[in-house]
């Protein structure tokens, strides 16, 4: 504020009146058309062309670009094309009701440990807390995990590497090029047949029996 | 009667109100033709003996009718500034430059549902708004807007301006008590605080201009500025304006002492519950307001209707008669003419464009001509049409200053409003009364 | 990864530790006990070595098993978010004391938690429902509070999922009983 | 006192009107907590009035209880949840990616800075590092926003002081930087721009050509457009030592931002906890040390001029290469937790993630500074007038979609 009062205020004043006569920037919209984003995200909708076919080509590419697969191409239009689904696709919908089950605290169905002989998964989160899912330690949660099942189960791996974020390749690379961590049990010929071994052997005759009806009805 | 009720059902709403409206209208106008037939005689003697009265109902009625169109014109003119100095267009749907908007907002306003709320006084909540326009337009009164035309020259004017307007207080307080609404109360009663502040300083800075001119009359005091624009009271008083404007402002409730209505604060003060055209009573009241506001400033300090030099006395002598038949040929053969000629060079340096446009371009320029003589004709040879063009020039002045402080100053507190009022105004009023006293007793009047 | 902090936190703080301190990124956890919060917060707050003036963030969460309040903490000697974990409250009736002695901006914060999940601060002076209506009877943010995967999907065309679970909790000695009638 | 001008049982317009009753602030259950049982207790002369939550100036959809005295504000109450959409549990129900565009409404005037913090705590999870030329242009595109969320807040400071103008020269230069960031994120008010390990999309020559053209007129344009109100007796003299708090107390109620600054405490993440490129680029936190309204208002003024430096040094120094780091689709964060803040338009906003190791947030919290600066209403307006809480509630600047969530 100046020594004298009421300057400030002419001198708004003043700029109020100097903007008078300036040069609008009201854009008069229906006259002058808006001005439309060039990545301008509106809703996902497929195109006619002036024919009023679909401008789908259904070449995909949405479906791969979109990164919660959402997107999904499904069903056929009257001239046997695809069309596009947004919304719920049928592998969204199952993994979102995995994880409402999971909120729930109801079990949850999980195909990836049902081909493998059941571990005990608890004993493998402990371990993982311990080294705080850190992949980075993988050689040190690996040897806890052999020191607690005597050996590396294959359940015991995927669960590691489902909590620890690690593919369960490199996981398996580790296990298996380290000589002192065993991926398969120690050979006891006293315990006889091995429920692990029996379960794999229900599960490749399972898969062998699929493959053959498949194979039955294609031929 | 069942076919009269069947043509009704079967007309449409236009023809159902053409169908109303024509025989009243017609019914009223053999009634009037009926009176003036009978005594048409007895209604003149008497307008001639009551000569005083039939002129103060006419010009109540013309003042009253006149306010409407002035509050559009203001609206529209707070609309458009504003608009302007925000960088904005404003209104441009309606009319030629949006000029009809405020016509379209009235006659929203007569279309809207007229409300009460459940809790209100609606006596009270519907006498409120008459209250408040009243005042305003009973004030327009006793302004003179040129000579010869104003609706009373009373030799108490200015005291009757001040005594009338303060009258809007009461209607305010009263919508604001009336609303059964916190907020409407609370603009009521910053309303009575702020109006009997600010009567005093405003009332005060004018009483050296009471010493200096030596009358109360409105008309008086525009006679005794006449001549140069130096002998305008705002070189004798120019402390008494600066009160005298400030507090002007804060009576006619406008930015920044818009307290009453702060619609970032109290919502709508005073008018928050109401709706349809009582609202819009308020609303023409306030910009009345502003006119007269403006009004009387001119009228106190600017010289009223005078020009601000003396003007040379010019007479037209228009001598339509002695033209004899060339005025009939010049009639006829006139608009043609100048149309053509006006629309010469539009042909002439712009090839591009199609003649009849040119014509069109021409007519209207030529229009305008007509109407600029017509006005300049006027304004030289009747000294009220000069007078009235040159009062209401330097009123919409101060109306645009009044709508530029709006677009520009963002709103006082309460308590700073009454401190200003109290602590500033009131000591500089008296200080001016007194010095003014002082030289009136020191040089003489 | 700060390891002077985490030398001196263990240093002054180890009796008051319920699990190891962790590190990783630029944060710093321990977990303590509720009933040690006052004590905890306050020498973190008020001694000069520590210094951690500014209260980022103050948090409820709900594991599935138990209730944990999480609060965040700055502080100009560490580069390091130090968090502080206070584990083992009970699902059935959390309670933890108050941290508005020393901060008493965290009262809205603690009002949330409340109002969440249904953790009794105790000591604040004004624990009621903040975000929820006051008539409010379940917990939205406690993990048995079931939101329908449509819910989550397509507002109005979901399931309507309001009061489902508990009902309230007391929330402490500073409420007022009053009858309703 | 209510009055029933229908008496009939019939009539729709009787029951209506026993519905409303009397228009009482006063809840209709017995109060919870002391305070609530103190505040709701009306003294001689004193009234409760409900500003909000349909007032002109309340910035949303806030509600304040006030119990005045005349026009003195004796004590308020805040009301608040009118907005609330659960944006917390939405995202413990989505997915990483889905959460980003669940928090864009929630500060909806600077949304950027509502999806920064969300990716950083997912890129410190999952251990993503951030191309630098993604980084850049996350610190570009944010301070933009600043910029514009600042001169929103300095224009309805104005508009609720009663000045008409300023808002909407305002909303002029607020209008340039949307529509360039519009030119790069596709929208003008929700981004949803920021991804995890990058942005979504690189600078185009649309976006580069505007802000060219803006930045050589911006800070002239923003200085003129101050000498409306910087000078302005009437503004200063109604906030100067109006809502005055000191830096102790400030930090005792959690502030943070511009209005923590605006006490003399230097506190920004950008330098206090530094993130993304923060510490190579040259720029000075703006302190005062009256912190009454006034030096809210004029502090922001100062961080934009900061803000246009940022801007301007990013230009120059923008690196080339890839604005998004190679990163899985499905994306299963190892468990654990993080907290990530980064200094938004009114504070620190910050988010806290528990992650199960599932590919959605196991808990996801939302700390918003707004919240927390309404919360001081109590501390800041008491013995002021009714005016005053329009002052102090526009220097606060609260956005009310951050604060319900």
């Amino acid at each position: 504020m100046s020594l004298i009062p009421g300057t400030g205020m002419v001198k708004g004043m003043a700029l109020t009146l100097r903007r008078f006569f300036q040069p609008k920037v009201t854009v008069r919209y229906p006259e002058v058309p808006a001005n439309v984003a060039v990545k301008f995200r509106g809703r996902l909708q497929l195109l006619h062309d002036e024919n009023g076919a679909l401008k789908c080509e259904t070449c995909f590419q949405c479906a791969q670009a979109c990164p919660v697969e959402c997107i999904d191409m499904g069903g056929v239009d009257t001239k046997g094309r695809f069309h596009v689904h947004w919304g719920a696709a049928e592998t969204y919908g199952e993994r979102r009701e995995e994880s409402a089950l999971r909120r729930a605290g109801r079990p949850v169905p999980d195909p990836s440990h049902e081909r493998f002989p059941a571990v005990d998964v608890a004993l493998v989160d402990e371990i993982l807390e311990a080294h705080d899912h850190d992949p980075a330690r993988m050689l040190q949660i690996l040897e806890a995990v052999q020191a607690a099942f005597g050996h590396l189960p294959v359940g015991a791996l995927k669960r590691v590497s489902e909590r620890s974020g690690a593919d369960y390749a490199r996981i398996y690379g580790t296990a298996s090029y380290y000589h002192h961590l065993r991926v398969g049990p120690v050979e006891s010929p006293s315990t006889g047949a091995n429920p692990a071994a029996l379960a794999d052997a229900d599960y490749l005759a399972a898969i062998a029996a699929a493959a053959g009806g498949a194979s039955r009805a294609a031929g | 009667m069942a076919v009269v009720a069947r043509a009704w059902g079967r007309l449409t709403i236009p023809g159902k109100v053409l169908f109303t409206v024509l025989p009243l209208l017609l019914a009223l106008g053999l009634a009037l033709a009926a009176v003036v037939g009978l005594f048409g005689g007895a209604i003149v003697d008497l307008a001639v003996q009551y000569g005083e009265v039939v002129r103060f109902l006419a010009s109540a009625t013309i003042i009253l009718l006149i306010t409407i169109p002035t509050a559009f014109l203001i609206i529209f003119m707070e609309m458009k500034i504003i608009a302007f100095m925000n960088l904005r267009i404003g209104p441009d749907r309606v009319g030629p430059w949006g000029t009809l908007l405020s016509v379209v907002h009235g006659l929203k306003v007569l279309m809207k549902e007229d409300f009460t709320p459940s809790g209100a006084d609606s006596l009270v909540f519907t006498l409120a708004p008459v209250v408040v326009y009243g005042a305003s337009v009973m004030t327009l009164l006793v302004i003179p807007f040129a000579p010869g035309l104003f609706a009373q020259d009373f030799n108490l004017g200015l005291l009757y301006f001040f005594a009338v307007g303060g009258l809007s207080v009461v209607g305010l307080m009263m919508a604001g008590w009336s609303s059964f609404n916190k907020y409407s109360l609370l603009g009521g009663l910053r309303s009575a605080a702020q109006m009997v502040s600010y009567e005093i300083p405003l009332t005060l800075s004018v009483v050296g201009l009471l010493l200096l001119a030596g009358t109360m009359s409105l008309n008086q005091f525009v006679e005794n500025q006449s001549g140069w624009f130096t002998n305008w009271y705002i070189f004798q008083q120019p402390l008494g304006f600066v009160i005298f404007f400030i507090a002007m402002t804060a009576e006619a409730n406008r930015t920044p002492f818009d307290l009453t209505e702060a619609d970032s604060e109290i919502v709508a003060g005073f008018a928050t519950e109401y709706s349809g055209m009582r609202f819009g009573f308020f609303f023409f009241a306030e910009y009345v307001n502003v006119f007269i506001v403006s009004a009387l400033t001119v009228v106190l300090f600017f010289g009223g209707w005078n020009a601000p030099f003396p003007f040379p006395e010019l007479s037209v002598a228009l001598d339509p008669g002695g033209l004899g038949i060339w005025l009939l040929v010049g009639i006829a053969l006139g608009p043609v003419v100048g149309t053509l000629i006006l629309a010469a060079p539009f042909i002439l340096l712009r090839s591009t464009m199609p003649i009849w446009q040119a014509l069109v371009a021409g007519f209207v320029l030529l229009n305008a001509l007509v109407v600029g003589l017509v006005l300049a004709w006027a304004f030289i040879s009747f000294e009220w049409v000069a007078g009235l063009l040159w009062f209401l020039g330097k009123t919409y002045a101060f109306v645009f200053t009044f709508v530029w402080m709006r677009g520009t100053l963002p709103r006082i507190r309460i308590d700073q409003l009454m401190g200003f009022a109290w602590k500033w105004l009131l000591p500089a009023a008296l200080l001016n009364l007194f010095v003014t006293a002082g030289a009136i007793l020191v040089v003489g009047r | 990864m700060d390891v002077q902090l985490k030398r001196r936190l263990e240093a002054r703080l180890g009796e008051h530790l319920a699990s190891p301190l962790r590190q990783r990124h630029d944060e710093t956890e321990i977990r303590i006990a509720p009933a040690a919060v006052p004590d905890v917060l306050r020498l973190l707050h008020d001694d000069p070595d520590f210094g951690f003036e500014v209260l980022a963030d103050l948090s409820g969460v709900d594991t599935g098993t138990s209730m944990e309040v999480v609060y965040h903490l700055w502080s100009p000697a560490t580069p390091d978010w130090l968090r502080v974990s206070v584990i083992g409250l009970s699902r059935e009736d959390p309670r933890v004391p108050s941290i508005t002695f020393l901060w008493q901006g965290a009262e809205w914060m603690e009002r949330e938690a409340y109002d969440m999940f249904g953790i009794v601060f105790e000591g604040n002076r004004d624990l009621r429902r903040i975000l929820m209506p006051p008539d409010y009877t379940s917990f939205p943010l406690r993990k048995d509070f079931y939101l329908a995967d449509d819910a989550a999907r397509s507002p109005g065309g979901g399931v309507r999922h309001m009061e489902q679970t508990s009902a309230p909790l007391a929330p402490g000695e500073a409420l007022m009983r009053r009858s309703q009638a | 006192m209510t009055s029933h001008r229908f008496t009939s049982a019939d009539d729709p317009r009787v029951t209506l009107d026993e519905q409303l009753g009397t228009f009482e602030p006063i809840p209709p259950y017995p109060p919870r907590t002391e305070r609530e049982a103190e505040f709701y207790s009306v003294g001689d002369g004193e009234m409760l009035v409900n500003v909000g939550p349909h007032h002109p100036s309340t910035h949303g959809v806030l509600r304040v209880v006030m119990k005045l005295d005349g026009e003195r504000v004796v004590d308020l109450d805040p009301v608040l949840g009118y907005l609330h959409r659960g944006v917390e549990k939405l995202c413990e129900n989505a997915d990483l990616h889905h959460t980003i565009a669940y928090l864009d409404p929630l500060e909806y005037v600077s949304s950027l800075f509502c999806e920064w913090p969300a990716v950083m705590a997912y890129e410190k999870l999952l251990g993503i590092r951030v191309p630098r030329r993604a980084e850049y242009i996350r610190v570009l595109t944010g301070e933009l926003n600043r910029i514009s969320s600042h001169l929103l807040a300095m224009g309805f400071h104005a508009l609720d002081l009663g000045g008409l103008t300023p808002i909407l020269y305002s909303f002029i230069e607020r209008d340039e930087i949307v529509e360039m960031l519009a030119s790069i994120t596709g929208q003008r008010m929700l981004f949803n721009y920021f991804r995890i390990g990058g942005v979504n999309g690189d600078l185009n020559h649309e976006f580069l050509s505007r802000l060219g053209d803006w930045m050589s007129h911006a800070l002239t344009e923003v200085q003129a457009n101050q000498g409306l109100l910087n000078e302005n007796e009437l503004f200063v003299r109604r906030n100067r030592g109006l809502g005055t708090i000191d830096s102790k107390t400030a930090l005792r109620m959690c502030w943070t931002g511009p209005n923590l600054r605006a006490t003399g405490v230097p506190f920004d993440l950008r330098r206090a906890h530094p993130y993304s490129v923060y510490p190579e680029l040259d720029f000075d936190i703006p302190t005062r040390s009256e912190g009454d309204c006034l030096a809210r208002y004029l502090l922001r003024i100062d961080e934009i001029k900061q803000s246009l430096r940022i801007i301007d040094q990013c230009l120059h120094e923008m690196p080339d290469g890839p604005v998004m780091a190679q990163v899985p689709r499905l994306m299963r964060p190892r468990p654990g937790r993080t907290f990530a803040a980064v200094e938004a338009p009114r504070g620190e906003y910050g988010v806290f993630v528990i992650s199960d190791g599932t590919d959605q947030p196991f808990r996801f919290r939302i700390h918003d500074p707004s919240f927390l600066h309404l919360q001081s209403f109590p501390l800041l307006v008491p013995g002021n007038l009714l005016a005053d809480w329009m002052a102090i509630n526009a220097s606060l600047d609260p956005i009310m979609g951050g604060v319900d969530k």
